[in-house]
């Protein structure tokens, strides 16, 4: 049972999600500031299973983490690759330039 | 937990990991024309998987809990590795031509693989996400390994972006689901929902953890991506994107709202049913005006997602196995449609545009046989196998009593099959414009084999007709 | 009561941070910022009794993955974006959907309820009296063997992607080469010369041979890509 | 009756699927493969042919069960399996489809000069779907033909069509594709509903009569689209006019047949009350159709689309004929539409036979071809006079009884189908002056040849049939009378017992 | 076999001179045919004596034809009096005509075709007249529509030729649609087609009613209606009547064998084979009765104005058949089939003079342009005035008896249609002989109005035409006196037998033989005063029809345009149906259907395509914000509780 109550845990992670996912459609300067939002939508996953965890006594959660972590971190690793490789091609990695194919 | 590890029932997945291990030291330690090696070694390696799933006994549960061998397994497991094998071997040529020989290109797909079979035989939200990433990482690299491509970086960039939104949705979900059921296994979040009433925080998971994987089938709103990805991403990648993880999303979806949603079902049948209605008609109007052909494969993807979803929203025995079979035909029907568009080649490069089509009949008639084969099948035109596929899943539908789906259905068919003759009237109707270099021989299998299949299904439906419904069985009562 | 307020507080600059990530101009700043964020959010894995994880945010994600960030934005040289107009003209509609979804999610807080089975179902109670990170290393190995393999294959595949995505082999780009550095002798590459004082004469080694060399090489290495 | 284990039913389906098997195999220059092709092609059909006379002479006509019956499973269970027969309704339409295809393959012999193996691997495929179509004794096998029967005909149209081909052979295909995945619907509802999609079966299949109102419509939206009933007929036009001769004698000779086929095996008797309650709709349209495509027909420009839309005008006339559930007009209906496949197959011909001498279908480009075409010009009358019902020729029989059938139930309505006795003489005796009375003014027709022995012996069976049905056609009614008369006995029977049921 | 050699026999030589024409030769052609001819007027005739003259009818059945349910038609020939009257008829005026032809066609190049034309109509015709049921009278009633339309059509690269032809077919299927309701309705009412069944049924069903459109009609008046609608579309009845002047066009032996004789006295023919039914249909001989009148009359006023020669003989086809038709529509069955057997002489006859007088004038056919040739045309000169005579009622001469008779009937009946009918019988006799003898001194006495070089030309026509004029001359004079009795004398019913039915109230035959010696007379007072006009009008002051016509321009002009039927229907029915046409494939078709139908839809699909096209913006903030939006609507959705 954490300290201050399963809500206000749940209650940051919904900011902080919310936040992640506004950061990655309102954003208009860089890539780089989307995958900063997903890694805080990752973030807020974290607390709420922390928070579950110590709620319920169960370790699941924490392992939970454990692995979101490790993921996120391989996640970033790829995705600032695949950055570095488009900035290499387009010269810019400004959010609206990413668009030679629509429709 | 008793035996602990029971590895052995992961014994293909043991063996693709080592396997993908081995081909990658090989490939770094011959350097130059290791991809002539590695590439024939992992095509072989997934054929060998498939035996060795085949092979497997079932029902196992292993690695205490947490991964789980059953029909449904191994008929997803096999058709997933199957379209893998076949859709490397559409890049093999393809990438010699296109000057991106690599061979971290065939591991990257062996490890996709694997990442599909494990969420496959997931069991638990963990392994299913730990395996979803697994695929989807090599995916993103996969999409973008054409780096000096900008088209292609693009597509890399996009699917990336979008797919790390789509994954983090559906940890939420899945973080949500965990705060209501206590656990992450699925038979825990069976039992924990079929306990007492819903929870609103775990319907909004059930929402969340759905939106995650519509992404991974590509189902509207959550398709987005796909035009884009298929476009940009190399022919045989794409080809690829559209087969195996596709069919393996779909399994994913059905397990998990079959399994440990199973009993909420009232809620994601609506969910369902959205997502199909919006898919079906997105993927038959979007198409329409499309000038790029894998493009126009993104959006007929879409639509045919949006079908195969009838089936799961109906739900049952009838309305799962009607799914598997509507993705084993779609899978196959796919394949030989990437093996013409990878046959599209010209001096000078890769071409694209539909268009470039014109005339195929009389430059090479048997490739234009079989695309035409092939798009008469996607439309559902009997007695192809494509109309069998939607046969099921309407009888499925009906059978449910979701007739507003299945008109939908039937009425989105009618516009996808003014784009799917489009390409045979290009093909047929149209002046040649000139001809393509020469078939290759793994290409040419590929597409005979796509396009037999899809053409003499009608002769003997009925073992694809029992291994699905065995399939589905398995998946209901455990 | 502290416990209170330090949550208070730390989740109140971890949203603050997190605001300041998406809103600031600086990517730098950016960066800066979600290392705050990633702090604060350690702070409240601690109250929340998972210190292993705690750490292991502060050392992973603020040691590797930020400074990660912080290295790409430096290297890509990305510059100060103004905010387009977009944003403010899509702000409006987008605030709207956000404020929606924030709005689920915090009742969603306010009215959270377990599963009547969920005790029963717990799959790794707290071991009592035992600390944190023992605990979660007794099964991690265990359990979850499974799983962690599972996490290694990805990061094995990250790697192989990171490689496959941005290791060039830049023709033209002098590298040091060991082997051959060690095999050269003396008379390869020392002639002595004898000069008459005031000659004044130059020996210049042949520059074309030099440069096929280089030339040949950058084809050796085309298997890799590049340009 | 015949019911022993050779299964001529099935071989009579798929031989051509053999034919077109050894024409895809042959090896070799342009030249030889056409000329193998026309000649398999020709052999084949031909084999098929003579293989369905058996069926006419071993039929029993005094029986109305299915005959030559076949079955074997096929998705596992008997619930959906492969089963064919015959049964006086169908037997002659199986016929008319054998008929038609060796016909069609001397008339491409040499109008088709591009792509011929891929033609007659066409129409070999498509006399397969159609054969099966009309023997099939399985929903699911029925609606396999009868959609399948679109892939050959989209690409007859599309490959050899005329200049707006794919305009033509997009409307055909979609609109005849939007109609039939509504039946589907009906299909698998059926199927769920009895467990079974067996014909013989689902005949005696009692069925609600809500269900039978939405089973009605469904099956309606196919049927009328493929007959078809005004107003969905706008791409019969359009496909007629744009696909290459034999295309529109198979289209206006058999695919026409497949809707109003639909209803007598679908709609009339598995569906009693819902076909007594459209009825009334049913004959709205159908007399719609008579009158306004022959005013349509009457202001044509084109020799095809003015066929095209008599075609119509007479397939409401089918229409008509069979929801008056009165023996004489189920049977003109049956007849009429076997008439038609052959005297509007003849016309076509007729108009191909001009084309391929002139490559217009303008009206106007013609006149006076009576001069240098005396052969032509009788057969065309021949035709034309069937075409406009003269007694002595087939299309008298038909219209006759329908309108017979149709004054039993409704004055007004037979009017009306009456009417189309007038228009339909106005415009064909209109078509008939401008292209082959008046006198021969224009150079480029002076040159032209009369008929030659290849088109004379594709014109034969069609006139000798012409006239045989003309003058005694009982030869043809004895095989449907029992079939038709059990059908009204068992539509009596299912509307009483309803109507029972309703009182209790 | 008598039967079998009476009618088949032209259908030989139709199919042997049309198929095997050019092999055959003109002369081949033609010896077949008339040969063929000649057996079968024999085997009329003899059958004429046996059946109608020793009162053995007989029916032959040949074959099964339509059979469907209950109804079935039969192929078969039956002979009873009124069929082997017209037997004896048709085949003996076919073959005169036959053999005109020879020499009338002799420099027309498709000869063959037009002797197997001639043969296919007499086939026809006698399959019209032999049938013992409704269904084998259609075929023959087409059937002789069809070679009247090829006839008519026979030189095809005449447009108004053409014209002619079709508006010939198509003005009687407008009649045929009567016809074949007419036969629906009957085999509705009695569950048969055959005659025998019909007849046997009628008493039983006479009562019946029937609703059409919303009205109730008794069913046998409305049969009665319909196939009467039939016959005046054959027969060239008043609003049906416009083709026959057209069908000019022919060739004048078709005229006078199609046109005069034979089949335009179809209709009679099925009035009087279906007076059982008429007879219980009183309104229906009422409908009849005024019809036949009003053609009558009508007829003979435009007969009264036209120029051509044969279209003044076409009128007075057209007239008489009223006279046929009123009479039937009095009960007197006999006296009409009297009249078209005795007119059916003098009207070929008149047609072959006429045809005569064209051949010797190069294709003349202008009254107007004819005149002083009488001398130079003796024979034929002589032939049209026996013809005229007869047509006039003359005594002595065929049509006296008819046409005498005819009015007596119509007296006789004592209705008032009867004698509306009467009173225009006499004004039409009057106007009958007025332009027959109009007809007469324009074409062949007065001034040479024609130019030199025709004049020069004109001869006398050689015996292959003049034998058969003479030959149905005497027919033209005799008919009438011989046949008188047996036909319409006293003991009529005995030679008429069960052939013709007629209700006991309906005494009109009867009481024609006691009729006012003022009624009897004065028909021939009549035309006495039309011939007198005619001569004064014509001989002997030729001025007076001109004044006469610019003294009453409107109604010359009325008359000269045949009461603008033609015109009428044209603006009525023809140009609305062609404009009608027009606007329903530009407007219907094109405009409605297609547009809003298939373009329709394909329009707005590629329009809904492109909506969605657009979402699809490139922008991977746009594919994020369209993921949110999704949850966002699913979450609201669900929580909300509306999933």
């Amino acid at each position: 049972m954490p300290a201050v109550g399963l809500g206000h845990y749940l209650a940051v992670a919904a900011i902080l999600f919310t936040l992640g996912t506004v950061g990655i459609f309102l954003n208009r300067k860089n890539v780089i500031v989307i995958l900063m939002s997903v890694e805080l939508m990752l973030l807020a996953v974290n607390l709420n299973l922390i928070a579950f965890a110590a709620q319920l006594g169960d370790l699941t959660g924490q392992i939970f983490t454990m692995f979101v972590l490790t993921v996120a971190a391989a996640e970033a690793a790829i995705g600032l690759a695949i950055i570095v490789v488009y900035f290499r091609n387009r010269g810019s990695i400004e959010v609206d330039d990413v668009r030679m194919m629509r429709g | 937990m008793e035996g602990i590890l029971n590895w052995h029932a992961a014994l293909p997945e043991l063996v693709l990991a080592l396997a993908a291990m081995a081909l990658l030291m090989l490939g770094v330690f011959l350097r130059r024309g290791a991809t002539d090696i590695v590439s024939p070694l992992s095509v072989g390696t997934l054929a060998l998987t498939a035996v060795l799933v085949l092979g497997s006994d079932r029902p196992r549960v292993a690695f205490g809990g947490l991964f789980l061998v059953d029909d449904f397994a191994v008929f997803v497991k096999t058709a997933v590795l199957g379209a893998a094998a076949f859709a490397l071997v559409l890049s093999l040529e393809w990438n010699r031509r296109e000057r991106i020989e690599r061979f971290e290109y065939p591991i990257l797909v062996l490890f996709a693989a694997l990442g599909m079979l494990m969420m496959v035989s997931a069991n638990d939200l963990m392994s299913l996400y730990v395996g979803l990433e697994l695929s989807s990482l090599s995916l993103y690299v996969l999409a973008a390994v054409r780096r000096d491509d900008l088209r292609a970086s693009e597509a890399g960039l996009k699917y990336f972006v979008l797919g790390a939104l789509a994954s983090a949705m559906m940890l939420y979900g899945m973080s949500l689901t965990y705060g209501f059921a206590g656990t992450t296994r699925y038979e825990g979040i069976a039992s924990a929902i079929g306990a007492g009433p819903m929870a609103i925080g775990l319907v909004v998971g059930l929402c969340f953890v759905a939106a995650g994987l519509a992404f991974k089938v590509s189902a509207v709103p959550f398709h987005m991506w796909t035009p884009d990805v298929y476009e940009g991403a190399p022919t045989p990648v794409t080809a690829f994107f559209s087969v195996a993880p596709k069919f393996a999303a779909i399994a994913v979806l059905m397990r998990v709202l079959a399994g440990p949603f199973g009993a909420a079902v009232a809620q994601w049948t609506q969910i369902i049913v959205l997502l199909a209605i919006a898919s079906m008609l997105v993927g038959a109007f979007a198409a329409l005006r499309q000038v790029n052909i894998k493009r126009l494969m993104a959006y007929s993807s879409i639509g045919h997602v949006g079908y195969a979803l009838i089936g799961l929203a109906a739900g049952g025995e009838e309305g799962l196995r009607s799914v598997l079979l509507y993705m084993t035909i779609y899978v196959v029907m796919n394949l030989g449609v990437f093996g013409c568009i990878v046959a599209m080649h010209r001096q000078g490069g890769a071409c694209e545009r539909i268009e470039d089509l014109a005339g195929l009949s009389e430059t090479a008639p048997g490739l234009a046989l079989a695309m035409a084969v092939l798009m008469f099948a996607m439309a559902g035109i009997p007695p192809l196998a494509g109309f069998f596929a939607k046969l099921w899943v309407f009888l499925a539908a009906i059978e449910a009593g979701l007739w507003p789906l299945a008109v939908v259905g039937v009425l989105a068919s009618v516009v996808s099959a003014f784009y799917y003759l489009r390409i045979v009237k290009v093909m047929y109707f149209d002046k040649p414009v000139g001809a393509f270099e020469a078939l290759h021989g793994g290409v040419a299998v590929v597409v005979a084999f796509s396009s037999i299949l899809t053409a003499g299904f009608v002769l003997l439906p009925s073992p694809l007709l029992m291994a699905a419904g065995g399939a589905a069985r398995s998946l209901l009562v455990p | 009561m502290i416990v209170t307020l330090a949550f208070y507080a730390f989740a109140a600059v971890l949203i603050a941070a997190a605001a300041m990530v998406v809103l600031a101009r600086n990517p730098v700043h950016a960066v800066l910022y979600l290392i705050l964020a990633f702090f604060n959010a350690a702070a409240l894995f601690l109250l929340a009794g998972a210190e292993f994880l705690a750490m292991i945010l502060v050392i992973v994600y603020v040691g590797a993955v930020a400074v990660l960030f912080l290295f790409v934005v430096m290297m890509l040289d990305v510059n100060f974006a103004e905010l387009r107009e977009g944003f403010v003209r899509y702000l409006p509609i987008g605030a709207v959907v956000g404020v929606i979804l924030a709005a689920e999610l915090l009742f969603l807080a306010s009215v959270w309820s377990l599963s009547a089975e969920a005790p029963r179902l717990l799959a790794e109670p707290v071991p009592a009296g035992v600390d944190n990170t023992t605990a979660l290393g007794l099964i991690l190995y265990t359990d979850y063997f499974y799983l962690f393999q599972a996490s290694g294959v990805i990061l094995l595949v990250a790697m192989i992607g990171a490689i496959v995505l941005t290791l060039r082999d830049r023709p033209g780009v002098k590298r040091q080469d060991v082997a051959a550095q060690t095999a050269r002798r003396v008379e390869d590459t020392l002639a002595l010369v004898k000069m008459k004082p005031g000659s004044g004469m130059i020996v210049v080694p042949k520059p074309e041979a030099s440069r096929g060399e280089e030339r040949e090489r950058a084809v050796e290495h085309t298997p890799h890509g590049g340009h | 009756m015949s019911t022993v284990g050779f299964p001529l039913l099935s071989l009579i389906i798929f031989l051509p699927l053999v034919g077109a098997a050894i024409i895809a195999s042959v090896r070799g220059d342009e030249r030889t493969i056409a000329s193998n092709a026309r000649w398999t092609a020709l052999w084949t059909s031909l084999i098929v042919f003579f293989l369905s006379l058996v069926l006419w002479v071993r039929f029993d006509r005094s029986s109305a069960d299915f005959q030559f019956v076949e079955r074997a499973a096929w998705f596992g269970d008997l619930a959906i399996s492969y089963h064919v027969g015959v049964d006086g309704l169908s037997v002659l339409f199986v016929l008319l489809s054998t008929a038609l295809t060796p016909i069609c393959v001397i008339a491409s012999w040499e109008s088709v000069e591009n792509k011929v193996r891929e033609y007659m691997i066409a129409f070999l495929v498509l006399e397969t779907m159609m054969v099966g179509m009309f023997a099939a004794l399985d929903l699911v096998i029925f609606y396999l033909f009868f959609e399948g029967v679109l892939i050959p005909m989209f690409l007859i149209i599309g490959i050899w069509g005329g200049p707006r081909r794919t305009y033509a052979a997009f409307k055909f295909f979609l609109f005849t594709l939007a109609g039939s995945v509504l039946m589907l619907l009906a299909v698998i509802w059926l199927y769920l509903d009895a467990g079974t999609t067996d014909i013989p079966f689902l005949l005696d299949h009692p069925l609600s009569r809500s269900a039978q109102i939405w089973l009605f419509l469904a099956f309606f939206a196919s049927f009328a689209v493929k007959v078809p009933m005004w107003p969905f007929h706008t791409w019969l036009p359009d496909a007629h006019v744009e696909a290459p001769t034999a295309g529109s004698v198979i289209l206006a000779g058999v695919l026409l047949k497949m809707g109003g086929y639909g209803f007598l095996r679908f709609s009339l008797p598995m569906l009693p009350e819902a076909s007594v309650d459209f009825a009334p709709l049913i004959f709205a349209l159908s007399a719609i159709a008579v009158v306004y495509t022959s005013l349509v027909a009457l202001a044509q420009e084109d020799i095809k689309k003015l066929i095209a839309y008599s075609s119509v005008a007479h397939m409401g006339l089918v229409t008509l004929g069979l929801f008056t559930f009165t023996t004489q007009g189920i049977e003109g209906a049956i007849f009429q539409m076997l008439s038609h496949g052959v005297v509007s197959a003849a016309l076509f011909l007729c108009v191909g036979v001009i084309y391929d001498r002139m490559h217009t279908r303008e009206i106007a480009a013609y006149g006076g071809l009576a001069h240098r075409m005396p052969r032509y010009a009788l057969l065309f009358m021949l035709f034309s006079m069937a075409s406009v019902g003269l007694p002595g020729t087939s299309g008298f029989v038909g219209e006759f009884l329908a309108i017979v059938g149709a004054w039993q139930v409704n004055r007004v309505l037979a009017l009306v189908a009456a009417s189309g006795m007038v228009l339909g003489a106005a415009y064909m005796l209109w078509l008939y002056r401008r292209v082959l009375f008046g006198a021969l003014t224009k150079p480029e027709l002076k040159a032209l040849l009369d008929l030659s022995p290849r088109e004379v012996a594709a014109f034969t069976p069609l006139a000798a049939l012409t006239l045989w049905m003309g003058i005694y056609p009982s030869s043809f009614m004895q095989f449907f009378s029992v079939s038709v008369a059990s059908l009204l006995d068992r539509h009596q029977a299912m509307l009483g017992a309803s109507r029972q049921l309703a009182g209790l | 076999m008598l039967e079998v050699g009476a009618v088949f026999p032209p259908l030989l030589g139709a199919l042997i001179a049309g198929l095997f024409g050019r092999s055959l030769g003109d002369r081949g052609a033609q010896g077949v045919t008339i040969g063929l001819m000649l057996v079968a007027a024999l085997c009329g005739t003899i059958l004429f004596v046996d059946v109608a003259l020793h009162g053995n009818p007989r029916t032959v059945d040949l074959a099964t034809w339509i059979a469907s349910g209950s109804l079935e038609a039969r192929w078969s020939l039956r002979f009873d009096t009124l069929s082997a009257v017209m037997v004896g008829m048709v085949t003996v005026v076919s073959t005169l005509i036959h053999i005109y032809s020879v020499g009338y066609m002799s420099h027309d190049p498709s000869i063959p075709r037009f002797m197997a034309y001639l043969s296919l109509f007499t086939f026809a015709m006698l399959m019209l007249v032999t049938a013992d049921d409704l269904v084998q009278l259609f075929f023959g009633w087409e059937g002789v529509g069809l070679a009247s339309y090829l006839l008519i059509g026979f030189w095809f690269d005449r447009d108004s030729a053409n014209a002619a032809a079709m508006k010939a077919f198509i003005v009687n299927r407008v009649g045929d649609v009567g016809f074949a309701l007419g036969i629906a309705g009957v085999f509705a009412l009695t569950d048969s087609v055959a005659f025998n069944g019909i007849f046997a049924a009628l008493p039983e069903v006479a009562a019946r009613t029937i609703t059409a459109a919303g009205i109730e009609f008794r069913a046998v008046e409305l049969c009665a209606v319909l196939l009467f609608i039939g016959a005046m579309g054959k027969s060239a009845q008043l609003f049906l009547h416009t083709w026959l002047p057209d069908a000019m066009e022919g060739p004048t032996p078709v005229s006078a064998l199609i046109h005069a004789a034979t089949m335009v006295t179809a209709g009679v023919f099925l009035t009087a084979r279906m007076s059982p039914l008429f007879e219980l249909a009183p309104t229906a001989l009422a409908i009849v009765t005024v019809i036949g009148a009003a053609t009558a009359l009508f007829a003979a006023t435009v007969g009264c104005v036209q120029n051509d020669i044969k279209r003044v003989i076409a009128y007075s086809t057209c007239s008489q058949l009223g006279y046929m038709f009123f009479a039937a529509g009095v009960s007197a069955y006999p006296a009409a089939i009297f009249h078209l057997f005795t007119h059916a002489f003098f009207k070929a006859l008149l047609f072959l003079s006429a045809g005569s007088v064209i051949h010797a004038m190069d294709g003349e056919q202008d009254i107007r342009r004819m005149g002083g040739i009488w001398r130079k045309v003796p024979i034929t000169y002589a032939m049209m005035w026996v013809g005229s005579l007869a047509l006039a009622g003359i005594p002595i001469f065929a049509g006296y008896y008819s046409k005498d008779m005819v009015l007596e009937v119509a007296w006789a009946s004592g209705t008032t249609v009867g004698r509306f009918a009467f009173a225009c019988g006499l004004i039409a006799a009057f106007l009958t002989a007025f332009y027959s003898w109009r007809l007469l001194i324009l074409t062949f006495h007065g001034e040479a109005r024609a130019d030199a070089h025709t004049m020069s030309h004109v001869h006398e026509s050689p015996p292959v035409m003049t034998v058969p004029l003479a030959l149905l001359a005497i027919g033209a004079v005799f008919a009438g006196l011989v046949f008188y009795e047996p036909f319409v004398g006293h003991h009529y019913s005995g030679f008429w037998r069960e052939a013709i039915v007629i209700a006991p109230e309906h005494r009109a035959m009867e009481l024609a033989h006691d009729v006012p010696a003022e009624v009897k007379y004065a028909p021939l007072v009549l035309a006495g005063a039309g011939i007198a006009t005619a001569v004064l009008f014509y001989g002997l002051a030729p001025r007076l029809p001109a004044a006469l016509a610019e003294a009453f321009p409107g109604a010359y002009r009325f008359l000269l345009n045949k009461w603008y039927f033609d015109e009428l229907y044209d603006r009525l029915f023809v140009r609305p149906a062609c404009a009608l046409g027009t606007a329903l494939w530009k407007g219907g078709d094109l405009g409605t259907i297609d547009r809003y139908g298939p373009d329709g839809v394909a329009a707005a699909a590629r329009g809904i395509g492109r909506g969605i096209v657009r979402i699809q913006s490139g922008y991977v903030y746009h594919y994020a914000f369209a993921m949110l939006v999704g949850l966002v609507v699913l979450v609201t959705l669900a929580a909300t509780g509306r999933l």
